[in-house]
């Protein structure tokens, strides 16, 4: 099966606000990127949450709703991919997000099992 | 004893309509007597069907105020104790409410109750007795619904049936025929039309008890932080909130009793206006109070606000002007916004707020009375409430240590993180919905 | 102006009638037949709205029980159901259902069915045909909703409504025939107060034949292993409950068709108080059997358990006694526990639970009947559950593969695992909810 | 045959009790107009109670039909404005829409509305004035909540209910007088018999006016592409369907106004059967065009086509004869299916489908009442429509203008893309469930 | 605490059509792996979503749902893994999935402390 | 833009018990970790699902909801984050989870630009 070639390819996680995941699709289609994966997760950081009051409790909710994206990609693009999340995503406010690179060592297309980038 | 006072009084003004009638009376059933008869009996099974529906209402409300992970139990629990109390109250209930005795405390006539024979009607009651026990019923199940929202969330299924069958089989039937019973308040003058008291206090005080006894959730109150436990589904809480204003002009229309008159049948009219206006009264001041004090607008205590000025009117929704239904009404939805918080603070934790809105939305709205029905002493409505808090108090108090210190009352810790639904119904409420 | 006019036209009418009326009252039409006439309409009337509101009911269910990708579809389903019944009832299942024929087996009256026209009020039924069509139409569209509750998330909508077609419109009014149209069975003495069988057995017989053709729900009994599909909503379906419940007052006390005299509204209520008291029971048997079978109390059994006894008793809610009405409907829970896992033994995937529900509850109501009503011979009993299910399966059988084998019932195996709301409906119930 | 042995029986019991009044039914106070005041009033209250259950309906209807985001504050506005429509409606309204004059455009009678005493009651009018009073009020609810539909999701509270204020004390009133309050349209000879123009394009009017000065949900056309925005929950949706459908018995039924007389009564059931029969016409209209159009059924559009039905027979539902009642409510279901995208053409962001359902189909329903009563000028129907739309429009967005330059009527962007219920009400509707 | 024993084991992300979930967990036990995290995500690629009609508005959901399942294992049986999923959750038609295998560093079993691939 | 730091950076990805959540951001932001990003899971392995029982029919849920929790820090405090994590989330019973440590080779904040573990 197939050879591990490390490091050409590139695993991209942003964490993002939700409702930037349409622009953000486009920068990524913008370079070329056209599959990711989203995922609903609820944020901890420097903003926090809302402040609701029910029933006469004031609580604030130090969990942020985001979207986190992941990309698989070719090492080449990896670069370019994380410009287009960072000037899609941002809105200069606190929360915007952040955006991490790891190494993806293979990738597999399950349907023809095309493997390394091609397969992406 | 108003309840036969008013039948009578309206048997008077038929028989007033009907002078030439009124020989004959004796021999051949009189037609419009017959005619008073039905639409008694009639108001009685309207009644009776919109007040059933209120169960419906309880368990909605109940349902969108708990976490999700207890909203098969809170559904179960509704279905079940509106069932018991049905039994309980056929069985002994009914003979214990309605004794049979002057002024007295405690009595109780055969049990269980006989309903009447096929095509039997008994003309002198002027309706017909299985209406009436009818009607009576859905009341004493209301009382039982009123606890479940309180100590929801962390009272095992078993034990809280257990105290539901107390409560429907003689906590709540004592309570009623001191007053409509015949008993010693109704001697002393007191009044409650419908039921702030006898009803919704009851069930109030009753639900106090538990929850002082069995505790807040877990992690309810830690460390003089209140954590906040927000409902699972407001649509279903408001629902559940429109279904009880729906049934309340059952409540307290057919609480007349009668209308087999023009005046009977005007007076239940009357009732249907100021029950509603109470309860806008109820939810107007319940917006501008959470508005001004929280700059938001929580529909909680909106939904909260209807149900404690629909609470307030029922002790007398008949004499009162428009005005008056809305102040008395409109109290009972400040109650509801000062009282939440401060049961908060006091560290008693009522999941659907129901101990501001049944006990001390009832115990203002019996003893405004006089306000508006000057025949009524203040004295007698003090008494009332008083002599109902202690011996509901006592009485649940009683049953709830008494299941504790038995079988317990409490899931284990680890069951009541889990939920109850997985614990002991076994089924989820959403099974399918991610939680967030 | 029409508010005053129509008043007054109103009054006019009264006026004019009353006096004139005063010589021959003895002979035509006296004020009192008039208000009986009055009051035996309304009875249907009230009796109708309530057993309408059951289809709400039924959505809700079954809106519940269904996995969530289907929840659309059903909700269409009902709608839909309810609209064609209300049609196909007026243009000739109310013909059949009532031919005018004595003792007969099968016929027709004109149809499409006439109502009456505007002011007209016919004095020799003593009702208005159009409020006691409108009442008998309710019961029909029930009949169609028992059976889209068996066969959901695996029929596909046109199908199921050509199903609901030909059910509605020759079908149940075939089955009524028999009975309330003076048919063979009624000749024979048989007794069916107010549809156990006629309604809920015929529903059900439609429901297990169709459950039988069209086969369990994809990956459901898989090489014996049950694959349990848990509904989306409790609530909803405690709420659907609470709706029959409800309804259920109407559908039986209604079904005493007159209300003009105090021995018939006496009855109603009698009536109310076993349909309450059954459904009490059935709740109460079915949480006592689930805690002691499986140390849990499943709410969908006792949601069951409650339709289950409103079922049971529907067959005779006037002559028992409290007591026999608590065990007939308890008798009716217990029923549910055991065929419920017993169906999925023998591979019948019945979603909601009404076979046991209505099917096997109204079978067993029905044959019971004798027990409190002596009159009633058991022979005739047996001879109608018997006669309906032949019937009645033969008939739904040759429907049911007549489409399976023209247009196809099934959704391909894609589009049943994707959901019939996105595959056929092209709206989800929850869209926005992540599905766990 | 019990259906009819019953009734025999029924009415043999009353004849026999009859003869003894033939004589006195002249002189004394007959009783028969007691009768007939006690079932006018009784009708009343039941109308009544059905037509404030809309308001549970509409509120249904709109949470499942907006984003999960926005639920809580649908609930709260559904609430608070039925609460606010009956305060209005008698410290002012009432008095505006029946001021007392003949063929007049604008007057008020005394304000606040007196309710009657405690007992009293007024033979002269043949009914209670608070039945009167309470029956009226739930149609100017009504017409309040079809304007919170519309305009769902992009509207603050406060200038929301500030409308409200305005529509329920003045706007709806002045509208009523023109007809119902004896006013020139009533002089004209229009016929509105339960309120498809006065009620129901009133509050489509209004709710246009609203929909066209507020503008479109952010994002919801984007250059040229529409978005969808699908609602939260189907259940709720297709729940408050069933449920207006049901209020609506009461809507039209009790519009007859009496049911004291046997031509009456029989006139109020045939009502119920046209009101079906036009709703299912709707839904089977709405499900055969868009299965035809879009091969899919959206269950949606089979909803309001229920509801565009029901409002296109409300302005003459006794006349029609079934067929016709049917056709009427077809078309009202067609315009539905062909509206609503029309709208979203125009860029008219109706989110519920208000406009289309109680707008348009009201329009279709006033102009075709001649088809089945002749006696009404199509003109003067014309005329109505017009009017009503002219005013309406004027006078709503007058106040729409009004608080959009002041306190202005949107939330900031940002509030809006987080949602009503957190920006506003402070409580999510489903706190729990991870949005997918 | 635990020495970093760098590429001795991999971490599989693998995206899947959500009913293939039981297909691939009875491969995956085949191969020797138990334990494994499963996700909701929505997934964007070549696979286009459902077209709906919501109203009479035409709409495509583009946001295709799937299942993310995450498995840890040692090196070793990372290629068997990899084939065991593939082989499971292919159904030849577009939108099948991907198969990332990236480096994992290390693993620790919160129970006992244990690290490395005892750790999984 | 940024230039890859290989390896001076970890992404931690931790599986939890749902009722540890509070205690392990605790624990975290003992360690001076702030930031974290939670998402909702079910797990398989070891541990068994609920036993339930529907309308008569017994059934184990064999998958358990648990929380994956994924923390990007600086290879410096990686190592008490995973301590921190794994003495907070401990309950010494079956299913407490696990914690995976993988290299992480570049982070940006979004707001920012900020890269490397300054981003974090
Ligand atoms: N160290 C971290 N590890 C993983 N996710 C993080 C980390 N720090 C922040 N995040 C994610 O990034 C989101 C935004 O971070 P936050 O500190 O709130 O604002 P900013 O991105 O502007 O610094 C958080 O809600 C969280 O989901
Ligand atoms: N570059 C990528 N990075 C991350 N996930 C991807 C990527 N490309 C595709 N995916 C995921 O794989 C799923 C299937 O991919 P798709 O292109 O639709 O079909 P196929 O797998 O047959 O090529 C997508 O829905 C998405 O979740
Ligand atoms: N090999 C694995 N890869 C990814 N996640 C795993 C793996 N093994 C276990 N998990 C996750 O860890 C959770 C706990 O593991 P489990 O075996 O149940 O108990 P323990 O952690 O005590 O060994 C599982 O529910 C699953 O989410």
């Amino acid at each position: 099966m197939v050879t591990t070639i490390g490091g050409v390819m590139k695993f991209i996680i942003a964490i993002i606000k939700p409702f930037k995941l349409d622009d953000v699709r486009e920068a990524l289609t913008g370079v070329g990127v056209t599959g990711m994966t989203v995922t609903e997760v609820k944020g901890f950081g420097r903003q926090k949450g809302q402040t609701e009051v029910y029933r006469g409790a004031e609580y604030t909710t130090n969990m942020v709703p985001k979207l986190k994206i992941e990309v698989a990609c070719a090492s080449a693009v990896a670069a370019q991919a994380v410009e287009a999340i960072q000037a899609a995503a941002g809105t200069e406010s606190i929360g915007d997000g952040k955006i991490f690179t790891l190494a993806l060592e293979d990738a597999v297309r399950i349907r023809t099992g095309e493997t390394g980038d091609t397969a992406i | 004893m108003r309840k036969f006072l008013t039948i009578s009084a309206g048997l008077a003004v038929t028989a007033v309509a009907a002078p030439a009638l009124a020989q004959e009376a004796a021999e051949v059933a009189d037609p419009s007597a017959n005619t008073a008869y039905i639409l008694n009996t009639l108001l009685f099974l309207i009644g009776g069907f919109l007040v059933m529906w209120m169960a419906a209402g309880f368990a909605m409300l109940e349902a969108g105020l708990v976490r999700s992970k207890n909203v098969s139990m809170q559904c179960l629990k509704n279905i079940g104790l509106y069932s018991i109390a049905g039994i309980m109250f056929w069985a002994i209930g009914y003979s214990i409410a309605y004794p049979g005795f002057e002024g007295g405390f405690i009595g109780i006539a055969d049990f269980p109750y006989a309903m009447q024979g096929v095509g039997e009607a008994d003309v002198g009651t002027g309706y017909s007795v299985a209406s009436d026990w009818f009607f009576q019923m859905v009341f004493c199940a209301t009382t039982a619904s009123i606890v479940s929202g309180t100590v929801a969330e962390r009272v095992k299924v078993i034990p809280f049936f257990i105290f539901v069958f107390v409560l429907t089989g003689f906590i709540y039937p004592v309570v009623v025929s001191w007053e409509w019973g015949a008993g010693w308040l109704d001697a002393m003058g007191f009044s409650d039309f419908a039921g702030s008291t006898l009803v919704h206090s009851t069930g109030g005080w009753a639900a106090l008890a538990g929850a002082l006894i069995i505790g807040p959730r877990l992690g309810r109150y830690v460390n003089g932080k209140i954590t906040v436990m927000p409902g699972s589904s407001i649509p279903l809480a408001t629902l559940g909130t429109f279904i009880l204003w729906l049934g309340w002009f059952g409540f307290n229309g057919a609480s007349q009793l009668a209308m087999g008159t023009i005046s009977d049948v005007s007076d239940v009219s009357k009732i249907f206006v100021n029950t509603n206006m109470a309860a806008a009264g109820g939810v107007v001041v319940a917006i501008i109070l959470t508005q001004v004090m929280y700059k938001k607008i929580d529909v909680t205590m909106a939904l909260n606000g209807a149900l404690a000025g629909l609470v307030s009117i029922t002790a007398e929704p008949l004499t009162p002007s428009v005005p008056q239904a809305l102040l008395i009404g409109g109290v009972g939805g400040a109650i509801v916004v000062f009282a939440v918080p401060l049961l908060d603070k006091l560290k008693i934790d009522d999941v659907v707020g129901a101990i501001p809105v049944h006990l001390m939305a009832g115990i203002w709205g019996t003893l405004i009375v006089p306000f508006s029905n000057t025949e009524v002493p203040f004295v007698a409505q003090l008494t009332g409430v008083v002599a109902t808090g202690v011996f509901v108090m006592i009485a649940s108090s009683i049953v709830w240590f008494a299941i504790k210190y038995t079988i317990g009352v409490r899931p284990s810790e680890e069951q009541e993180m889990l939920g109850m639904d997985i614990a002991e119904v076994g089924v989820e409420a959403y099974p399918e919905f991610a939680k967030g």
